[in-house]
């Protein structure tokens, strides 16, 4: 069985040698220029910081179901969400703490939503995969790998309904683009002409299997032609050129027809919190630090004089504060009161919804004497 | 009061649910420019233009799916989906997804949006084109599942789950179609989740929806007739949710009942009905409760097989005859 | 909402005005291509013949449910099977009646199959969307849009799991190309080099939706790229047009590759028996006379001085008798018996299978002094 | 006889039926190089090489429908689905054609694959991850469905659905793959079809399968030790065909039972057991036949909400007392 043409498993190899390269020194960086690159760098540390004090809770218990963190994709969310307006919409898949944190929900809501608190975004329904702020027009958050894809789509269709200049973005994960959901997402999107920009986090695996063991197009930016939707490959371990990726996409939805975007990034760790990826070589593993994104952006920002090593220091303090913070505010949360489990089946309440718990009875006795009116007893 | 069809009842509807609010809008394949597979949407692109009416490709999962979306955005979308059989395609946008947007992200969104899609079996459409799969969907908490049986009960319901805040999905029926009755003008939207005795009646209970609330009255007519029993009938409208206790309380008075279904019935829907009359009525039961369904075989095509796999008429009668006779046998 | 640029409605423009275009005259046709270019015709009007009669019989209420016909796709018909080998496989879609005769099964048993008998194909099983010969490797006959696709890439997969010289076929409508079941089915072929081929039926429209309407790339052969497959559109109102593109993709799945081929051809009658497509504009509606490939064929070869007016009518005469034949065959042939409706449920049999009717009672009453054993009796 | 973990005896099974029968081959994710999502397939990869043990792309639809052309052409494929929730994306190639091609084309050719999937619930998956619907293939005629409790029934249902020409759906559980149990040397194949009284009694009968099952026999034991109950225990084993005579022959001697199932009440497995005890047993039956099983809703994450939803040991035995108290006032 050949496979076709391999692609290397190193993000920066696979976008040609362009991640990880320093960009030469800038001769002058002014002070705007200045705000918005600490602005990622801080970003991205925050999400690091984050999704290793998850990690963290999760082993001590704190934190249940399944964890997917974003650690190497920290560059990635950071640059694509810095080009979305508030009026704007995200959907994602279950690996999405970052998108929340970076969309600017309040740390605290979604360790606590990990932590299955009523304080967490999701009033602790949702848990580590779905995370969903309709303040922050962030619309999950789905453990359905390409579930989310249709379900988008339709918000653009929606938003293209009611004439509105906002638009939607929706990741996925490289393993997403050979279910039929993204296919037949796609196809309506190009269709229809709908404002939506499809982003492809591409990771370079599935959970163990790599991109050419699950697409027979591995270039999965040329997905894009079948659906005469314009598409692009950036490198997703840099914020900027993540974000410039973004702007031209983004230009594009909001002129009115779709984008295929693809990131590439890495996947420092495993799949979820509890892999211990035994399937990567040690060669693997070895490109993989050398490719960290918080790492070479910092890298970056000192040769251009952007940050110093104080400067550094004292953002790792900062985000290690906050996410120590809301560690602390998410144990503080209660649990939610089993009196409140059938709260949400409905939106519209319904005569005879059931609201039993399992030990219920159908039919409750009747007090003993009752019995005896039925024609049997 | 007007005399009209079932579809005509559908059809009219619709039109006035897109009269009345911008929002509706309706999706499915060849509900556009050919009129609709069944004809229930004729005319309505040329009224409404094909933002309102709008013609999908072939992907019952990725237009299914779009629908949620655009319904957490405030549209109202009513989806086709051609046949029931197809709608498994989309099974996992509607279980898995419009069925749990509202409780997994604790009540944040709602989504209101109408699946329409006819079951039924007896066009000798074979195997993978005559199932009664509406258990599907009647299992699963989060969706609302209502199955008309008249024209009247359509508009009603129709106008109901347009109207409601949460995935409904509508069960129609081929075989229902150019059935006629009289729909009230004025009518008012249904309350969804009520089931309804359509007949009064006290030597047996007949439990029915969809077509076989039909079948069930013209059982009951003929008995009456014929034979001079007093059956009771409900139509169940609403399987989920499930009307316990308007069934319960009708076989507490006549003691005996018979259940009817169009899809197999080995864990078909009259399971849960005759368990749960087994159940709130087993001091009162005479008999145990009968049920008539299919016969549990991939549909075959020659017309012969196609209906000795059918429940029939006479397959009801006699359901209802062996049950009384156990009746007798007790009283 | 603009739709893609739409592609013209008849399958000659569609192909850049081949089809339908007279070759020019041959100066010399010697014996073998004298016999080919008459069985294509034969072929072509056995479809055609056959056809029509089963549409009268449907009209005549011999035939039930849903009755699809290949008028306007025989030359696409005749001239793909014309390139498969009798060990190759061929899945198709319900409207495969002229696939099932050009495979070589007894017209006959194909009509028995229509009128729902125990000599059809598929037992009266079937009907009229699931013809299925074992023995002529026609492994149906699917009537759910797409629902062939996988299974056929299955097959393909097993012949290469046994290391197999044949090949699968495996046609579609242009609608089906929208479906999650082509994506994922092209994906899978792509990826593990299977030997098959896919044949897109182009005839322009799903039921009454047109392709600009159901596809965003309108050019479906292009949608091969997505998948690394290669691909081409050829004219299928021609029989050797056809024929030449199912050689070149016939030759790369004998290769070990899938190959993706788009047939363009004309749908000369509605959707279904009793569908009268009103939707179709006059205009169309004469162009589709002007694309009739029986008629264009028989020209082409009365051009080329194969055949002669006194040859077309005496094959006419031939088509029509052994149509003829085979529905007097079908309307002779036994109903099946409603003792066998439990028959093919399962092919190992096992205890506990339901073989009730639906009038009988789970638990057919006991004698009645049985009944007072019980307890509560 | 040993003593192994139900996962032990699922990979040792697919490991000795790859080595005995070569048209035998895996299909899924994960299961190749990840080892398997639940490490089932552990190993199997680097023995048997891609060909007989192979990772597909997340295409649950089209890696099923293949393993099913695959089928028909001589193949045995064991397609692994990574969770039950998963498989509604598959629903419409297992319902849809592997259900009905032996049926819709005559009897001409069989489709001799398994599918393989866990059900679960309990592990703080969310709504969309912790779902029980075997319903939706013990439905289905043309499907045979089995469900083993232990490490010798995975064993020996396994071999059997492997060595069967019909299309099986496997169903494990994401909380058994770590139970264990003792598996016979020399272990037969099983015959599908067929329940098993597990443990014999006279004061009721308890029905469960897969996970449910082994909580029908702790609570059995508990209470035989702490009040000296004679509970009977069936474990279904197959959904379908069901084997309703094992059932109700317990019950016409015990005449009482409760019904312990993981999926969602209304319209659920039990639902069918329920109604064919009140059915087949009605004239031996002292009290409703209970039914314990998960509340209905979407499965919300957070721990005491999920431990509310889903059925207990303790919730059984409440249902065993409530039930026997109303057998007391009968007899
Ligand atoms: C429909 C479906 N099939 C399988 C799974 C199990 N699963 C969860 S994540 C995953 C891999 C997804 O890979 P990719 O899309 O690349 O996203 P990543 O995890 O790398 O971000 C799989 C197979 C699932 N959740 N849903
Ligand atoms: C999954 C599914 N959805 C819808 C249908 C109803 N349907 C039957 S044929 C058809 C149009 C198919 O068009 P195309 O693929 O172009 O094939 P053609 O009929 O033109 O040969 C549709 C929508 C179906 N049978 N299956
Ligand atoms: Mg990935
Ligand atoms: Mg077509």
């Amino acid at each position: 069985m050949a496979a076709p043409a391999k692609t290397t498993r190193s993000a920066s190899t696979r976008t040609a040698g362009k991640a990880g390269s320093r960009s030469p020194r800038r001769p002058k960086i002014d002070d705007a220029e200045r705000a918005r690159l600490t602005a990622y760098y801080k970003q991205m540390l925050l999400i690091r910081r984050f999704e290793e004090r998850a990690q963290r809770a999760y082993t001590e218990a704190l934190i249940g179901g399944y964890c997917h963190l974003n650690l190497g994709e920290e560059a990635a969310v950071a640059g694509l969400l810095g080009e979305l307006n508030p009026g704007d919409y995200l959907f994602t898949n279950y690996r999405e703490h970052g998108y929340a944190l970076a969309r600017g929900i309040d740390p605290r809501k979604v360790m606590a939503e990990l932590y299955g608190r009523v304080d967490g975004v999701s009033k602790g329904w949702g848990g580590s995969m779905h995370m969903f702020d309709v303040t922050h027009r962030m619309l999950g958050g789905y453990g359905i790998v390409g579930g989310q894809l249709p379900i988008a789509t339709g918000a653009a269709l929606a938003l293209q309904y009611q004439s509105r200049p906002d638009i939607v973005m929706c990741t996925m994960g490289d393993g997403t683009v050979a279910t039929g959901a993204f296919h037949e997402s796609l196809n309506l999107a190009g269709l229809w002409d709908l404002p939506i920009v499809y982003v492809i986090i591409n990771n370079g695996l599935g959970m163990g299997t790599d991109v050419a063991h699950s697409s027979a197009e591995p270039d999965l930016y040329k997905r894009g032609a079948a659906y005469r939707i314009e598409s692009a490959r950036v490198n997703g371990l840099d914020p900027e050129e993540a974000a410039a990726g973004a702007k031209r996409a983004v230009e594009v939805a909001r002129g009115g027809r779709p984008y295929l975007l693809e990131v590439m990034t890495e996947r420092l760790r495993g799949h979820s919190v509890v892999d211990p990826a035994k399937y990567r070589s040690p060669e693997d593993v070895a490109a993989l630090k050398l490719n960290d994104p918080v790492q070479t952006f910092a890298a970056k920002l000192k040769d251009a004089g952007v940050l110093d090593d104080d400067a550094v220091a004292e953002f790792d303090r900062e985000a290690i504060a906050i996410v120590d913070d809301a560690a602390a505010f998410a144990a503080d949360s209660p649990t939610p009161e089993t009196s409140t489990l059938f709260d949400y089946t409905y939106a519209t309440p319904v005569p005879n919804d059931s609201r039993r718990y399992p030990g219920e009875a159908l039919f409750p006795a009747l007090p003993v004497a009752a019995g005896a009116a039925g024609r049997n007893a | 009061m007007t005399e009209m069809t079932y579809r005509q009842a559908l059809h009219d509807t619709l039109r006035s649910e897109l009269q009345r609010d911008e929002n509706v809008m309706l999706m499915g394949e060849e509900i556009g420019i050919f009129d609709g597979s069944y004809k229930i949407t004729a005319g309505l692109l040329k009224e409404f233009g094909e933002r309102r009416v709008r013609d999908t490709p072939i992907e019952e999962l990725g237009f299914t799916g779009a629908a949620i979306g655009a319904a957490m955005l405030g549209l109202r979308p009513v989806v086709e989906i051609m046949t029931i059989n197809f709608s498994l395609l989309a099974l996992d946008q509607i279980v898995n997804h419009a069925a749990k947007i509202h409780g997994m992200f604790g009540g944040q969104m709602s989504v209101p949006m109408v699946i329409r899609t006819p079951g039924g079996g007896g066009q000798q459409l074979g195997a993978s084109h005559s199932q009664n799969i509406e258990l599907y969907y009647a299992f699963v908490p989060g969706l609302k599942v209502v199955a008309p049986s008249t024209p009247a009960e359509a508009k009603a319901l129709l106008m109901a789950s347009i109207r409601d805040d949460d995935p409904v999905l509508f069960l129609e029926n081929l075989a229902l179609y150019n059935t006629k009755g009289e729909v009230p003008d004025g009518l008012e939207p249904a309350v969804i989740g009520k089931a309804k005795v359509t007949r009064e009646g006290k030597d047996l209970t007949l439990i029915g929806y969809s077509r076989m609330a039909l079948v069930a009255q013209q059982v009951a007519d003929r008995l009456a007739e014929s034979e001079g029993l007093d059956i009771e009938v409900i139509d169940l409208r609403s399987l989920r949710p499930l009307d316990r206790d308007t069934v319960v309380e009708s076989v507490k008075k006549t003691n005996a009942a018979v259940v009817l279904e169009d899809d197999w019935l080995t864990y078909g829907i009259g399971a849960e009905i005759a368990a749960t009359i087994s159940d709130g009525a087993f001091d009162y039961l005479d008999a145990p409760v009968r049920r008539v369904a299919m016969a549990e075989v991939p549909m075959p095509y020659a017309k012969p097989l196609e209906t000795a796999a059918l429940p029939s008429v006479d397959d009801v009668i006699n359901a209802v005859h062996e049950t009384l006779d156990a009746v007798g046998r007790r009283r």
